[in-house]
């Protein structure tokens, strides 16, 4: 294959030809008539299909300096006595970019075309010439005159679509189109005046900016291009377009012609000043963010992709004001985000022409065809800013750079627009993997292949903008590459991709542990080892669980590889790759949709704030290592409460925990504990790294610190309180969840060589009991198929086994002596003395009483009291979800009985940045300034202790019978149903009566609020797309004079 | 003259947007389209004016050696053809969609049009 | 009103920037470097006395393949656009036969406005006036004959033949600048001849001839294609 | 420390002098109790006959395995904090295994016995079960946390989580008793006392005087012996915890064995004067009062 390009560079074609050939054929198609509708179809996709050759050969060309970049004089003259085109790096790229969309479209709009004639066969191939032409061209009227082309054939494709809706479209993009020709117009004529020329280059060599009619006529020539990428909300003819255009229509206006038209931008930007970038970036910020906020209530599937368009067009233009043109990263962030919005829109474009469904709610047709629904979540994820797709690295080095610059407003303001893009392709994407899927109507294949093409072609470019991206040759794809093959297995049996993922993380879990320090290697066995005991339980699922493990591994990946990172770029991509991960197994649970949306939001709200952090660390900074951490220059303090608090997100803190108790609960058996007991760690890790980094004891953010030793101490009551109201069983573990990662968080944040051991310990223990905790119960639930406690009942008959791994998970949380809980419980008291944090300790020690409560509600509601009659003939859980239980209580035992072999290490792991009170051992004994611990002897003793009485009392009731299940005192009456004796259900009562005002849905509401708030005003903003074609023409002149006489005041 | 020629170029343009923005009926639109087109050749012809500046034909009187004194600018009178060439074009088009829309709802009031919206 | 009020004031915003662009404007005595070059040397490179003309044909002949593409794409959407199913039996509004005077006059008058638009645009480059404008003026006479007889058909097949064969040649003339001369659309291909006779100018001659043509040819397309709806509703 | 037989013979006899104080100021409460409601009352010795009685119970069912757990738990509650608490100070033989952990442990395994009983009257299927524990749980939430408050201020106050230690520096007077240098935290612990023994108005969760309710009606025979067994030591060890943290400790049993009595009688006295509570009056009682004097106890030792 280079082989044949490279013989196809010793000759390269003018691009000059893809005018001639283009028109050519155009007008020999006329000839054709609309007999001969094949016929010119064929010639249609050979004259598209030769200027994407030329264009590509003009790219391979320059990209590897084979060739110059070449003028194209027309006429023979020389510029500016006649028009020339350009043909450089740049414009093969969007050649490239344009052309390749045209012949995919053509082959996409098939059907379409053919039935039409040879009339729309025309107008599609002038199309794509004039967006040729636009890109090369250097001379501006030239450029004006093929924009009019492309505007008038993007009218007549627009009806193609038969019914009135885009005839009407069609007619307000032409009263739009029409007025902002007019004012290009009077923009080119008076710089014609001004400059004395038209050439583009003259022009900008003469630099309007200093005369002030010159300045003026390029401000009207900028806005009329600006007017023509649709800035809000100067846009509802083109939302109008979107909507009601053929899709493969829509598709080429988002991708082709916003590209060209971006790209015209650019050319044009080199005529404004500085002052009139400003504006551009102004307007491009209020564009994405305005064009998203819009969106988010958006139903029908091809008007929210319009405003999805709008919205990142209007992002692009805010790079293209925002960055120096000779920044030598704004390529290739324009490159980056460009690609992603090129590849993505025309793909769910054309996906929203193959499934024909109107409404977001009907695109679950999708899960009839796992490859389109792959596609589509891609395409998503890309327009989002996930990796591994180019607009990851966009956004990423975006950040960095405006960072640099000290733009932080500029970079909050992009992320909230980001943010609200978010929520309505993640509603989008969840309802599309959730919802009762309808029918797929039938796929041809010319429709199916361009969408697959773009697909890779997003992976590829992805690829390629990471290894340009400063250290984005540091990202290791290996995970990656195993969540690939696990997507083209999927059709294997459940079992052997379960065998498959769990040898995998064994892989990583090989490959990372040696060279570990201590705190690292503690994450690690959590995250791989406890990812290889919890994928232990799938070898229970039959069938095939289609898509299950790609998102598991793409999960423990994306963890594995946050432990390796060792620079910001490789910690963020590790974050970004879990948290989708986390998402595609939360999703997966029955009811889990909104849940999942949720926890969506509150990860990439967080991930926003982590991503300003690491702008903040850069700032101002070389290099990205991690250990920039520890030496911020800019806003320290507020750095790391950013990255703090996103780091919160994923450990669910008060405020921001609202978002878990669904996500876990309503999640798949084997799946709740994966992200309970190890996917919250990944949060713990991410504070633990910033506080190692903020100086250990001797650091200069004891405010923030005391601030999130308070929220810890608070999440650990809420939590706690949520929890013992619940009567869903998952849920109450889940709220568990929140309690227990709150007295981590307070105890990491207490910063002493105490605290630290205390949130290790809790961190460890956490692990392990409620992995158990969350098996058993997730099994029983599976076997049972309810959530609800008071439904259960009695079950220690017919699962010991379960119910031993329950209470010893339990009174491990419960931090009851012997087993290790207790070990972090002394630990805490010590920490809290000697900070003299007493008041946060109370708080935090009234939420762990508070832990008995719902620890008891949990264990009598399931194991004790009444077995159901319907529940008589349930059996033992099997033995996949009984073996990583029993695992983990060896390892409580372990740590129990010898918690020394731990703590040791870990306390000289920790002494260089905790020097001072460090815990010192006597043997098995633990001293602290204040008190002491043996965990061996008390082990010893309560065990002889405890086998002494129990073989007593067994003595004396030897002798004991064994009665009926209702057999016992009850008023003088013999109850017959399991139900009447069975006490579940609201058995706090009087506890809520006295207390429940605590947990009064406060943090919910606000949340809510904020919430409807945003959406009400997305709404009410909204009505100014009247639907009338005239109302948008006067938004169109009253955005020209509003944005000149702002300008004007500026100037 | 062209302080003349340029403020009547500026309130056609003007008055044709008044025509778009404010009529209801289809035609009258593209009606106030074409004098909004119309402002914009009268503007560009009079930014190629020279004072005093006569056609750019060349001819005994108007030689290839005293040209550059004599004629006015041509370049905008090239522009503008193609300009009107363009309105005419846009026209068009425009009143075959006035005529496809009337056809689809027997009415050409603009504001019937609003399926779409929001 | 209120909406018409707030039109008015957008409108007077919209003046204020003609506003500065007017005091800005000025008058001017000299004509611009590029207007001077073409002045001083379009003689000299083209070879036509209408530097107008060369401008349009030659120097910016890209814009003018973009213009011939206009018209030529307006036609052809029309066709597909107005070709779909329309059938509105109320529109059956008889009309009244065109009387016999008017129907002679205006058959006495096509070939002569037809022969008025040849010489407009084959002398383009000589006198004022060219392809656009006798294109306009060949097509005019189609409308005379429609005004004249709403059943006169014009007959399709030539004018699309007519319009697409001097659309390639067009094409082909550019593309011949690219091999033979300086450019795409050079008119150089052909010797410039002698200044002022009506074969000289190199390719202008021919180019305008054929962008005549297709002018005339295209908008006459349009026309019939508006006209095709109007006898739709007459067979019904 | 080691595990020397003599050590664990000491400790056995220990126990011993423990259960039978603690079956003897049981017994004497009940009388005072009883005198004071006007009524002549069981004798003294009355616990051991209920206990021998217990016993020696014939019949005896089970529900199940975790139905015979839960005393075993309670007991190994009761027995294991005595096991932990150094009862005589300065006296190697009644220190019992208080090495192996100090204050903290002793807070916590309290729980070990709670959450057995819980559990085991669970299993027993009577629904009354479940609402007691229920209740006993709800209240002992917000029992412990000015007790904690308290723990914490004494910590704070002796800079140590050693029980011995505490004791330590209480000798010489009465002037350096806790109950003297920090009243606050003694009244709040104190006030904790009353609802950690249970006896009125805290004793919704036993409610001796209404329909059957709550674990000990479902335990009987040897199950309801080791009850009883377990509830005459636990009075003796937790007052003996207080007397330790607050009140000067012991140096001989004589002290030991009146200034328990002193303590326990403090709750019986309480419960003699005050009716009962209903579960949320109690919850927030103790948020209330004793909460704000924990609190004080804090502000005061910061």
């Amino acid at each position: 294959m280079v082989n044949i390009l490279s013989i196809l560079t010793m000759n390269m074609i003018s691009p000059i030809n893809i005018i001639a050939v283009s028109l050519g054929i155009a007008f020999f198609m006329g000839l054709l008539g609309n007999k001969a509708q094949r016929t010119s179809y064929i010639l249609l996709i050979a004259a598209l299909l030769f200027n994407t050759i030329v264009s590509l050969q003009w790219l391979y060309g320059l990209a590897n300096n084979l060739v110059e970049a070449q003028q194209i004089f027309t006429a023979g003259y020389k510029p500016p006595f006649s028009i020339n085109l350009l043909m450089g790096l740049n414009e093969a790229v969007i050649a490239s970019l344009i052309n390749i969309v045209g012949l995919l479209g053509a082959i996409y709009m098939g059907s379409t075309l053919k039935k039409n004639g040879s009339g729309s066969q025309v107008v599609f191939l002038v199309l794509f010439m004039s967006l040729n032409v636009i890109v090369l061209s250097r001379d501006l009227f030239n450029i004006f005159v093929f924009l009019e082309v492309g505007s008038i054939a993007v009218a007549g494709l627009v009806i193609l679509q038969k019914g009135v809706k885009a005839v009407s479209a069609g007619f307000k993009y032409m009263l739009a189109t029409g007025i902002i020709a007019g004012i290009f117009l009077i923009g080119i004529i008076f710089i014609y005046r001004f400059t004395g020329s038209l050439n583009l280059d003259q022009i900008i060599q003469s630099n309007p900016a200093i005369k002030q009619g010159a300045l003026i006529s390029s401000f009207l020539i900028l806005i009329a291009i600006i007017l023509e990428l649709k800035p809000f909300p100067a846009n509802g003819w083109a939302l109008d377009v979107y909507q009601a255009a053929h899709p493969g229509l829509s598709a080429i206006l988002s991708s082709a012609v916003g590209t060209a038209n971006l790209y015209v931008l650019y050319k044009f930007t080199g005529m404004a000043g500085d002052s009139l970038m400003h504006y551009i970036s102004l307007i491009g910020i209020v564009t994405f963010v305005g064009s998203n906020l819009l969106g988010i209530n958006q139903k029908k599937a091809r008007r929210l992709l319009g405003y999805s368009s709008v919205g990142q067009i209007g992002l692009l233009i805010a790079i293209m004001g925002l960055l120096p043109h000779s920044n030598s990263n704004f390529k290739l962030i324009f490159f980056g985000i460009l690609t992603s919005h090129y590849f993505a829109k025309a793909g769910l474009f054309w996906i929203s022409g193959i499934i024909k469904a109107e409404n977001i709610k009907e695109w679950s047709v999708l899960r009839k065809k796992p490859v389109l629904l792959f596609l589509f979540l891609s395409f998503i994820l890309a327009l989002l800013g996930f990796p591994p797709f180019p607009s990851f690295w966009g956004k990423w080095q975006l950040v960095m750079e405006l960072s640099a610059q000290g733009q932080f407003a500029v970079i909050i303001a992009i992320l909230v627009g980001s943010f609200f893009e978010v929520v309505y392709l993640m509603r989008w994407a969840g309802y599309s993997i959730k919802l009762e899927a309808g029918t797929l109507p039938e796929i041809k294949l010319s429709k199916y292949i361009p969408v697959i093409l773009f697909g890779l072609g997003l992976y590829a470019v992805g690829y390629f903008v990471s290894q340009s991206v400063e250290f984005g040759n540091t990202i290791n794809y290996l995970p990656l590459l195993v969540v690939a093959v696990l997507l083209v297995v999927d059709f294997l049996p459940a079992f052997v991709k379960n065998s498959l993922s769990i040898l995998a993380t064994g892989w990583f879990a090989y490959l990372l542990i040696p060279g570990q320090d201590t705190i690292k290697f503690i994450f690690t066995i959590i995250f791989l080892v406890g990812g290889i005991l919890t994928l232990i339980p799938g070898f229970q699922i039959k069938g095939k669980r289609e898509g299950f493990y790609p998102s598991a591994m793409l999960m423990f990946g994306g963890l594995a590889l946050l432990i390796e990172a060792s620079n910001l770029l490789q910690f963020f991509f590790a974050w970004e790759i879990m948290t989708i991960g986390s998402y595609f197994l939360i999703i997966r649970g029955k009811k889990s949709m909104p849940h999942a949306l949720s926890y969506m939001l509150f990860s990439v709200g967080g991930a926003y704030l982590i991503l300003l952090g690491f702008g903040m660390v850069s700032a101002g900074n070389s290099g990205l290592s991690l250990d920039l951490l520890s030496s911020i220059k800019v806003y320290p303090v507020l750095a790391m409460s950013l990255m703090a608090v996103g780091f919160m997100t994923k450990t669910a803190s008060l405020g921001l925990h609202i978002w878990l108790p669904g996500a876990h609960g309503e999640a798949e058996s084997d799946v709740s504990p994966m992200v309970s007991a190890i996917l919250l760690k990944a949060g713990v890790f991410g504070l633990i790294l910033l506080m190692l980094a903020s100086g250990g004891e001797q650091n200069s953010y004891s405010g923030l610190f005391y601030v999130l030793g308070w929220i810890g101490a608070l999440t650990a009551l809420v939590g706690n309180l949520g929890a013992i109201f619940q009567e869903d069983a998952k849920r109450l573990l889940a709220y568990s969840s929140i309690g227990q990662l709150g007295y981590i968080l307070f105890a990491f944040a207490i910063m002493t060589h105490m605290g630290w051991l205390t949130g290790l310990t809790y961190t460890i223990n956490h692990f392990m009991f409620k992995a158990i905790l969350f098996l058993a119960i997730g099994g029983i639930v599976m076997k049972l198929g309810t959530h609800n406690m008071y439904e259960m009942g009695g079950l220690i008959k017919k699962m010991p086994f379960s119910f031993i791994a329950v209470l010893i998970g339990i009174i491990t949380l419960a931090g009851i002596p012997p087993l290790s809980g207790f070990g972090g419980k002394w630990l805490f008291y010590n920490a809290v003395i000697m900070k003299g944090w007493y008041f946060q300790g109370a708080v935090v020690f009234f939420a762990g009483t508070i832990a008995f409560l719902y620890l008891f509600k949990l264990i009598y509601s399931v194991f004790l009291g009444q077995l159901k009659d319907n529940h008589r003939n349930v059996k033992e859980l099997s033995i996949w979800f009984l073996l990583p239980q029993y695992i983990l209580i060896i390892g409580i035992m372990v740590f129990s009985a010898k918690p020394d072999l731990i703590l040791k290490p870990i306390g000289n792991a920790i002494a260089m940045a905790f020097p001072s009170n460090q815990l010192t051992w006597e043997g098995t004994k633990a001293l602290s300034t204040l008190g002491y611990w043996d965990a061996t002897t008390i082990m010893v003793v309560i065990g002889g202790m405890f086998v002494v009485l129990l073989g007593w009392l067994m003595f004396m009731s030897r002798k004991a019978q064994k009665v009926e299940q209702f057999n016992m005192v009850y008023a003088a009456e013999r109850p017959e149903r399991p139900e009447l004796t069975h006490v579940s259900h609201n058995i706090y009562a009087g506890y809520n009566k006295a207390l429940g005002f605590l947990v009064a849905p406060g943090i919910t509401n606000f949340w809510n609020y904020t919430t409807n708030l945003v959406e009400s005003t997305g709404n009410f903003i909204r009505r100014i797309y009247s639907g009338n074609g005239q109302s948008y023409a006067i938004h169109l002149v009253s955005y020209i004079v509003i944005v000149f006489i702002i300008y004007l005041t500026a100037i | 003259m062209e302080t003349i020629a340029l403020i009547t170029a500026f309130a056609l343009i003007l008055i044709g947007l008044f025509g778009i923005l404010s009529n209801k009926n289809i035609l009258k639109i593209i009606i106030g389209f074409s004098l909004f087109d119309t402002g914009l050749h009268v503007l560009i012809v009079t930014v190629g004016y020279i004072k005093g500046g006569t056609a750019p034909i060349l001819d005994k009187v108007v030689g290839t050696s005293n040209a550059a004194d004599k004629i006015v600018d041509p370049i905008p009178q090239a522009l503008v053809l193609t300009a009107i060439v363009i309105g005419l074009g846009v026209t068009a088009l425009m009143l075959a969609y006035a005529l496809k829309l009337y056809q689809a709802k027997k009415s050409l009031n603009i504001t019937d049009f609003k399926e779409l919206k929001w | 009103m209120i909406r018409n009020i707030l039109i008015i004031a957008i409108l007077a915003g919209l003046a204020t920037v003609f506003v500065s662009l007017f005091w800005n404007f000025g008058s001017s005595d000299t004509l611009t470097p590029l207007a001077t070059h073409y002045a001083n040397n379009g003689v000299e490179e083209v070879g036509a006395p209408n530097l107008v003309t060369s401008v349009i044909v030659t120097y910016r002949g890209l814009d003018t393949l973009g213009e011939v593409t206009i018209l030529f794409l307006v036609a052809a959407i029309v066709s597909f656009f107005l070709k779909t199913e329309n059938t509105n039996k109320e529109e059956n509004s008889p009309k009244r036969e065109t009387s016999e005077i008017i129907l002679t006059a205006s058959r006495l008058l096509m070939p002569i406005v037809m022969v008025l638009g040849i010489y407009v645009f084959v002398n383009g480059h000589l006198t004022p006036g060219g392809g656009f404008q006798g294109g306009a003026i060949v097509a005019t006479s189609f409308v005379l004959m429609l005004m004249a007889n709403p059943r006169f058909q014009i007959n399709h097949r030539i004018i699309a033949t007519v319009e697409s064969v001097s659309g390639i040649s067009f094409v082909f003339i550019g593309v011949l600048g690219i091999l033979l001369a300086g450019g795409f659309l050079d008119n150089k291909i052909l010797p410039l001849g002698t200044f002022g006779k009506l074969f000289s100018a190199g390719a202008i001659p021919i180019i305008y001839s054929l962008v005549g043509l297709k002018v005339g040819s295209e908008l006459s397309n349009i026309l019939s294609n508006f006209q095709g709806i109007q006898m739709k509703n007459y067979k019904q | 420390m080691e595990f020397t037989v003599s050590k664990i013979l000491w400790t056995l006899l220990g126990l011993f002098i423990v259960l039978n104080w603690g079956l003897i100021m049981g017994g004497t409460m009940r009388k005072i109790g009883a005198r004071v409601a006007k009524r002549h009352g069981i004798p003294i010795y009355q616990p051991y006959i209920d206990l021998v009685k217990n016993y020696a119970i014939r019949t005896q069912i089970t529900h199940g395995i975790m139905f015979y757990l839960g005393p075993v738990f309670r007991l190994s509650g009761g027995v294991g904090i005595f096991l932990f608490l150094p009862l005589i100070f300065g006296s190697d033989h009644w220190s019992n295994f208080s090495f192996s952990g100090d204050l903290i442990l002793i807070l916590y395994f309290q729980f070990f016995g709670m959450l057995g009983m819980a559990l085991g009257a669970g299993e027993g299927g009577h629904p009354y079960s479940a609402i007691g524990i229920g209740r006993g749980l709800s209240q002992f939430t917000t029992i412990e946390v000015p007790m904690t408050l308290a723990v914490i201020a004494l910590a704070v106050q002796y800079n140590t989580l050693s029980i011995s230690e505490i004791v330590a520096a209480q000798q010489g007077g009465i002037a350096n008793w806790t109950m003297i240098t920090n009243p606050f935290a003694t009244a709040a612990a104190m006030l904790s006392l009353l609802g950690a023994f249970g006896h009125s108005p805290f004793n919704l969760v036993k409610a001796p005087n209404e329909i059957p309710i709550g674990p000990p009606t479902e335990y009987h025979s040897t199950y309801l012996g080791v009850l009883r067994t377990n509830a005459a030591i636990l009075h003796v060890v937790e007052a003996a915890l207080f007397m330790n943290l607050f009140f000067g400790g012991a140096t001989n049993w004589f002290e030991l064995i009146l200034k328990t009595f002193l303590i326990y009688f403090w709750s019986v006295f309480v419960g003699m004067v005050f009716p009962r509570f209903r579960i949320e009056q109690s919850v927030r009682w103790f948020v209330k009062i004793p909460l704000v004097l924990g609190i004080i106890a804090i502000i005061i030792i910061i």
